[in-house]
Formats: structure tokens, C-alpha cells, sequence
């Protein structure tokens, strides 16, 4: 089970700028628990970003992005409420997406 | 063996941003698609050159084109802000990297037409390292480093 | 007597000839502003919050109830602004309580959860997961983000705690001889690269205060003033604080009453 | 900055504190026995930290009772006193060890905390309070400066011995230090102890770059 992402989509001028944090352990498969036992590694490896059905970024991520990912960035050609949505998909398969619409 | 192997995946890494944006529908039917598209050649890459021979560079050229704003000392190594912002023309990829880590590679972005050269992302440092920003344009690889120093923090324990 | 005028006014003296070239310095000095600065405002705490605010209201426990009726202080159900008025009396219990301890007895009383069982995961596993007790207390804070901190006074009871919590702030014991004074009742202080804030003064304790509870970025988890008490005696070498305990209340009462005036600020991003 | 004071200003504490101070004070009733019965009931044992380190010996019940008021001179007397007494130098007459296995004491702050393997030796964390070496940024600024403690203190069985004690018992030269007792309370070894003497002493040690 996964949490809900938290996505910022703000419009200024021509560009959209994108904030997103994602509720993710990002385990690196090196970290032991305090009972001392190797923690598996959990990932998110893909990360897609679209707005009306066209990839505004897509990202591949290792093990050494850090837990609960934020990341940011900026596009053009969109307007206030039409829709951006975020999807991904870690190493165990599990997938999640989240959908705001633009301010 | 090995270039052939080169050569599919790089094609896979072109074929994924096609396949993402054909919809999210295929996308999501299976874990098959995120191992077939995540590039493992340059995720376990253990050195800097390494990550760059993945992806099917021979030579990055340091470049000041390249902004990379990192914190000179961070507090915890968990979390390390990194913002990189690309003048280069036509930039198509920012990769993130750290010597240091087990595994140079933290992160890639593939940017297309209509989005800026520009990302804003946290990583995890092991210890003071090099960061790099690696940046995939038309006519090649380039690339420019920030030393951060990770310090050990609180009381210790 | 004169003694302790004499004091203060050199003391007042000493301030005042110190606050400029020091901030000043400090500017320079602290070389984890950048840090700091560029993790921003793009908090991780928010991912708590939404978790929190539908734990709020989704009918849960044994008695598939929400927690609409649960009086923080401010009236059943008003979580706006009640942080910034906690700890504070509540005659139906009889004792003085933080939000925690508060967002204890209300699970308890109207969702029908067993109170052991709650304490027992209080903080998730210790380690990687917060709790949905952590979870609701993201809600709760962030909805007094910018109010002014007003913790009441007007009985016995919270007067007791705050005499308590200052004692308790000053104990020396455990292997270290640590007390909570030992790190926090001096200015400009440092541990390793990490300031400790002085919360002896009201700027020290309201700097303090109103940047808890906060992400913590070592752990990856939103953490509480309840686990930030319990994990600094944790590193005195004393035994474990029981969570809503009298010390831990409080303690916290002395903070927070110190704190009073600020606007808070929390949940705030921290090592 | 051991000391909660200066010693100039501890001075003027030292006199009014006599006339300020009406009777002596016991080590039993220096704490209200309602914070004690307080502590009690908000604490439960956790690993190696039982209930009785809630417990507090003489100095710290003198050094709570006088947290916010000055310490009478005759208190500060027999605070040092007692630490004084404490002291246990080298069997060996030898005070040095290893400075890079001293450096790893120093960086660690493990030991005695509930979390805390008891069987793991403790570490010195001297490096959260103190400046040692250059190449360590992250120290604090609770303890003065270590940097080039040999080279600036000379290299003499005097100043060793008074090293010696000052980590053995910090109370036997400041009343009310903040600095741990770590010989007295059994938190570091005398094999641990001398590895930080030589961390402090040896020339070759990154504190005498």
C-alpha cells in the first residue's frame, strides 16, 4: 500500500513549475535493521510525468535517491486546469499515480 | 557480447520515453516494463567513466554551461538537495552522479521538447564525494563537479 | 538581592553590546545555512498531513467513530489554532495534557482503541515508520502553522507542570551527568556542527519550540515533541520516557509557555 | 569553556553565595521529593538504562541544586574535593596508548544509552563538545579548543597527570563541569583513556598539526 503523492502544479507566465514529494522508503538494500538484519532493497526505478496524455518527463531513479523523493521542475505549452499526472514504479512492481490539475 | 548488450539497451532507453508516453495504460500492466526500460548496465556502474560508457559515451567534456547548486557541507548525507540547470542547446538528458556512492548513479532525467533543462532533486551521499552533473545534448556528453562534504551530525549516537 | 540585579544588568549590558557583530558572525559561521536554505519549504511533513487529515475524519477503531468530537481545547472538533493553546488543563481528565497525550485519551474514548495498544507503536517501529498517532499530529500542527503560540496559565494544575517542567529541565543524573541544561542554557552553543538552542531564554525556547514536531531527515520520518523529549534523554543515558507521562507533559509545558508570542512554524525539516 | 563560569565571575558568586547561603545543605534533601517521585513514574527501564540511573550521587544533587544560583565556595570545596579523591592514575606509571585508536573514540558517541550494545566499548565523543584536528569540521563548541593541545601545553609528566584527571573526573577542577566524569563512571577504560591522552600528546597525532 502506498501513500498519496503530494504534487504543486503552478502556472507563471508560459510555465508550468512542478513540485512533487512522494511517499517512498527508497530502501537500498544495504541498510540493516536494528535487529542487525539486511534490509531488502525497495525502489522506485521509473517515474513518468504527462499533462493531456504528453510526457513532460520521465525519469529513472537507483537506490540512492533519497526516501520520500521531492523533486522539481519546469515545462512549457499547458494550461490552468488541465490536468497533470505522475506515475511510478518501483522495483518490486508496485506502481502508483496521482493527478492534480494546474494553478 | 557486451556492445550488443550496450547497443539493445541504449535503444531501450529511447524505446522507454516512446513506450511512456504511448500511454500509461501498457505502462502499468506489469513489473516486466520497469526492469525491461531501467537501465541496470548504468544503475550498477561502480565508477564515474563507467555510468558514462552505460549510456553509450566514450568522452564528456567539462562544460560551464552546466549549473550545479549543491550544498558546500550538508548536515545528513540522507538528504542532499541537488539543482542542475543546463545552458547547453538541445539538452536531452541530466544525469546525477556521486564517486563515492557503491553505485555512482543516483538519478536520470530525460527531458523533452517544451520542458527546461532544468531539475531540482534530493540524493544520498555515503561521505564527502564529488557530485557530478552529466548532461546528454545532440553532440555529446558534458559535464561539471561539486565537491559536498557530509559531516557527521547531533550527538553522535 | 543585589547580587542578582547586578547581574541581570550586566548581563542586559553584555547582550546588547553582544546581539550585532554576533549575528553578524553567526551568518557567516553557521556553514549549514545553505543546506538548510536549499531544503526549503518543500517539506516532506506534508505527505503526514494528508495522512493525518483523513485519519481525522474516517470513521475508525472498534467503534467506527471519527474524531469530530475530540476537544483539543478549543471545543469538539476545532483543530485550527489549538496546538498553538496546548499543553493546557482539561477537567473532564483531570490533568494537564500536550496534543499527544490528548490524541491518546480520544481514540480511546470515542474510537474504542485499547490505549496499550496505541502506545505501543507510538513512534511505528522506532525506526523507519511513523505512526498514525505521528500521522494525526501532523494534522493537528500544521492546521496552528502561523498562529502565535498562547499556552494558558490559569490553574493550578498547568502552573504545577510548568515548575515541574523547570525543575526536570535542570536535573543532572545517568552515567554523563547530563541534564537538559547541560546542552540548552547557553547562547551560540554547538554540538558537533548541529546549534543548540538556549531554552533558558524566550527567543531560544520560542526558536525551538515552534520548529517542532518536524521531518526528520536522518530518520525519513515526521517526528513529535513526545519523541524529540524521549529521544534527548535517550542521549543523556537516562531510562525511557514514558509517552504522556507526567515529566513528559511537563516539560513540555516549560517549553512551550516559554515559546509563547512566537508564531509557529512547525512541522519544520530538520538533520 | 568547562566551567559553567568564569573564574573571575565565579569569585564574585563565591561571596555572595556565602551571604546568601543560610544553613548547609544535605545531599538527601537537595531535590524535592515530588520531582523525584515525577521522574519515577515517567520512566520505565529500557536495556542497559535502568530506573536507577534516575538516581543522583552527592555532586549531581549539588550541581541540580545550584543550577541557576551561584555555588557557595565551600560547595565548589567539596565537590572537587570528592572528584579529586576519586582519581585512579595508571597503574603502570604509563599515561600514552595509541593516538588513531584515541581519533576513533573521539569520533564515537555510542556507549551507555539504552540503545547501546553493552557489550560495545563506549566511545569518548569528544568531538561533539571539543576541536581536536583540523580535518574534522563537525565539533563543537561547548568544551574550549584541543587543537595543538601537546604542542601547547609541553610534553610533561605534570601536565600529563593533570590531563589524566581532568578526563578521570572533570569535577576535581571544575565544579559543576558539563564535561563527563569518564573514569569515575566507568565510561571509558584506562586502556581507552590513554589512547586520548595520546590523541592529545603524541607529535604525530593530527591534534599537534
Amino acid at each position: 500500500m502506498s501513500y498519496p503523492m503530494k504534487i504543486r502544479a503552478t502556472l507563471s507566465g508560459d510555465k508550468v513549475e512542478v513540485k512533487a514529494l512522494i511517499a517512498h522508503e527508497m530502501e537500498t538494500g544495504f541498510r540493516k535493521d536494528t535487529a542487525g538484519t539486511l534490509v531488502p532493497a525497495h525502489y522506485i526505478q521509473l517515474v513518468t510525468i504527462q499533462c493531456n496524455g504528453k510526457s513532460v518527463l520521465s525519469a529513472q531513479w537507483g537506490p540512492s535517491v533519497s526516501k520520500n523523493p521531492f523533486l522539481t521542475f519546469r515545462f512549457s505549452g499547458a494550461k490552468k486546469g488541465e490536468k497533470l499526472n505522475i506515475t511510478w514504479q518501483d522495483n518490486l512492481g508496485e506502481t502508483r499515480s496521482d493527478e492534480v490539475a494546474i494553478t | 557480447m557486451q556492445i550488443t548488450r550496450r547497443k539493445l539497451l541504449r535503444l531501450g532507453s529511447a524505446l522507454s520515453v516512446l513506450c511512456i508516453t504511448a500511454g500509461s495504460a501498457l505502462f502499468r500492466t506489469g513489473s516486466a516494463w520497469a526492469s525491461d526500460i531501467w537501465n541496470k548496465n548504468a544503475f550498477s556502474a561502480k565508477a564515474v567513466d563507467e555510468v558514462l560508457k552505460a549510456f553509450g559515451g566514450t568522452h564528456a567534456q567539462p562544460s560551464s554551461e552546466i549549473t550545479l547548486t549543491v550544498p558546500e557541507i550538508a548536515e545528513n548525507g540522507a538528504v542532499v538537495p541537488v539543482i542542475i540547470e543546463s545552458k547547453l542547446l538541445n539538452t536531452r538528458a541530466i544525469h546525477i552522479l556521486v564517486e563515492k556512492n557503491p553505485f555512482a548513479l543516483s538519478a536520470t532525467f530525460d527531458i523533452p521538447p517544451g520542458t527546461d533543462p532544468y531539475i531540482g532533486a534530493r540524493i544520498k551521499i555515503g561521505s564527502t564525494s564529488n557530485v557530478y552533473a552529466l548532461v546528454r545534448t545532440d553532440s555529446g556528453f558534458f559535464i561539471t563537479q561539486k565537491e559536498v562534504k557530509v559531516t557527521l551530525g547531533g550527538c553522535g549516537g | 538581592m543585589v547580587y542578582f540585579s547586578k547581574r541581570c544588568a550586566m548581563a542586559i549590558l553584555l547582550a546588547w553590546g553582544a546581539v550585532a557583530p554576533l549575528s553578524a558572525a553567526e551568518a557567516v559561521a553557521d556553514p549549514l545555512s545553505q543546506y538548510r536554505e536549499m531544503l526549503g519549504g518543500d517539506n516532506p511533513a506534508d505527505l503526514w498531513v494528508s495522512r493525518g487529515e483523513a485519519l481525522w475524519t474516517e470513521p475508525r477503531g472498534p467503534r467506527k467513530a471519527t474524531l469530530v468530537q475530540c476537544d483539543l481545547g478549543l471545543g469538539a472538533g476545532v483543530v485550527k489554532g489549538a496546538y498553538a493553546r496546548l499543553p493546557r488543563y482539561f477537567s473532564e481528565t483531570g490533568a494537564v495534557e500536550d496534543l499527544e497525550s490528548r490524541l491518546v485519551s480520544c481514540m480511546v474514548q470515542f474510537q474504542g482503541f485499547k490505549r496499550e495498544e496505541i502506545l505501543a507503536s507510538r513512534f511505528g517501529d522506532g525506526e523507519r515508520h511513523s505512526s498514525d498517532l505521528e500521522a494525526l499530529v501532523a494534522y493537528v500542527v500544521t492546521a496552528s502553522k502561523g498562529e502565535r503560540m498562547a499556552v494558558p496559565q490559569n490553574t493550578s494544575q498547568e502552573k504545577r507542570a510548568y515548575s515541574m517542567g523547570k525543575a526536570i529541565f535542570f536535573y543532572r543524573a545517568g552515567t554523563h551527568d547530563f541534564s537538559c541544561a547541560t546542552c540548552h542554557s547557553a547562547d551560540n552553543k554547538r554540538i558537533r556542527l548541529q546549534a543548540l538552542p538556549n531554552l533558558t531564554t524566550p527567543t531560544g525556547a520560542q526558536a525551538a519550540y515552534t520548529t517542532w514536531p518536524a521531518y526528520r531527515v536522518s530518520q525519513g520520518e515526521f517526528r513529535t515533541m513526545e519523541w524529540r523529549l524521549n529521544d534527548c534523554f535517550r542521549q543523556q543515558r537516562l531510562p525511557d520516557l514514558k509517552y504522556g507521562s507526567p515529566a513528559a507533559i511537563a516539560l513540555t509545558e516549560y517549553l512551550a509557555r516559554n515559546a509563547n508570542g512566537a508564531v509557529l512554524a512547525a512541522p519544520a525539516i530538520k538533520r | 569553556m568547562h566551567s559553567r563560569r568564569h573564574p573571575i565571575r565565579n569569585a564574585i558568586l563565591v561571596i555572595v553565595g556565602f551571604v546568601a547561603l543560610a544553613g548547609e545543605v544535605g545531599a538527601a534533601d537537595l531535590v524535592a521529593p515530588s520531582v523525584q517521585k515525577t521522574l519515577e513514574a515517567s520512566f520505565s527501564a529500557k536495556g542497559q538504562a535502568t530506573l536507577a540511573r534516575l538516581a543522583q550521587d552527592k555532586t549531581q544533587g549539588l550541581c541540580t541544586h545550584y543550577a541557576t544560583s551561584p555555588i557557595p565556595a565551600k560547595v565548589v570545596t567539596e565537590i572537587t574535593a570528592m572528584g579529586f579523591a576519586t582519581i585512579k592514575y595508571p597503574a603502570d606509571g604509563e599515561y600514552l596508548g595509541d593516538w588513531q585508536r584515541g581519533e576513533q573514540i573521539a569520533q564515537s558517541g555510542l556507549g551507555k544509552q539504552s540503545s547501546d550494545d553493552v557489550e560495545k566499548p563506549a566511545g569518548g565523543n569528544c568531538y561533539a563538545c571539543h576541536e581536536l584536528t583540523k580535518a574534522e569540521i563537525a565539533h563543537g563548541n561547548l568544551g574550549p579548543s584541543l587543537y595543538h593541545y601537546g604542542k601547547l601545553h609541553g610534553d610533561n609528566d605534570v601536565v600529563k597527570k593533570y590531563t589524566w584527571g581532568k578526563i578521570y573526573n572533570a569535577e576535581a577542577f571544575t565544579a559543576c563541569s558539563s564535561m563527563p566524569r569518564f573514569g569515575h563512571k566507568g565510561i571509558l577504560t584506562a586502556a581507552q583513556m590513554k589512547d586520548l591522552m595520546s590523541l592529545l600528546f603524541d607529535p604525530r597525532s593530527p591534534v599537534n598539526q
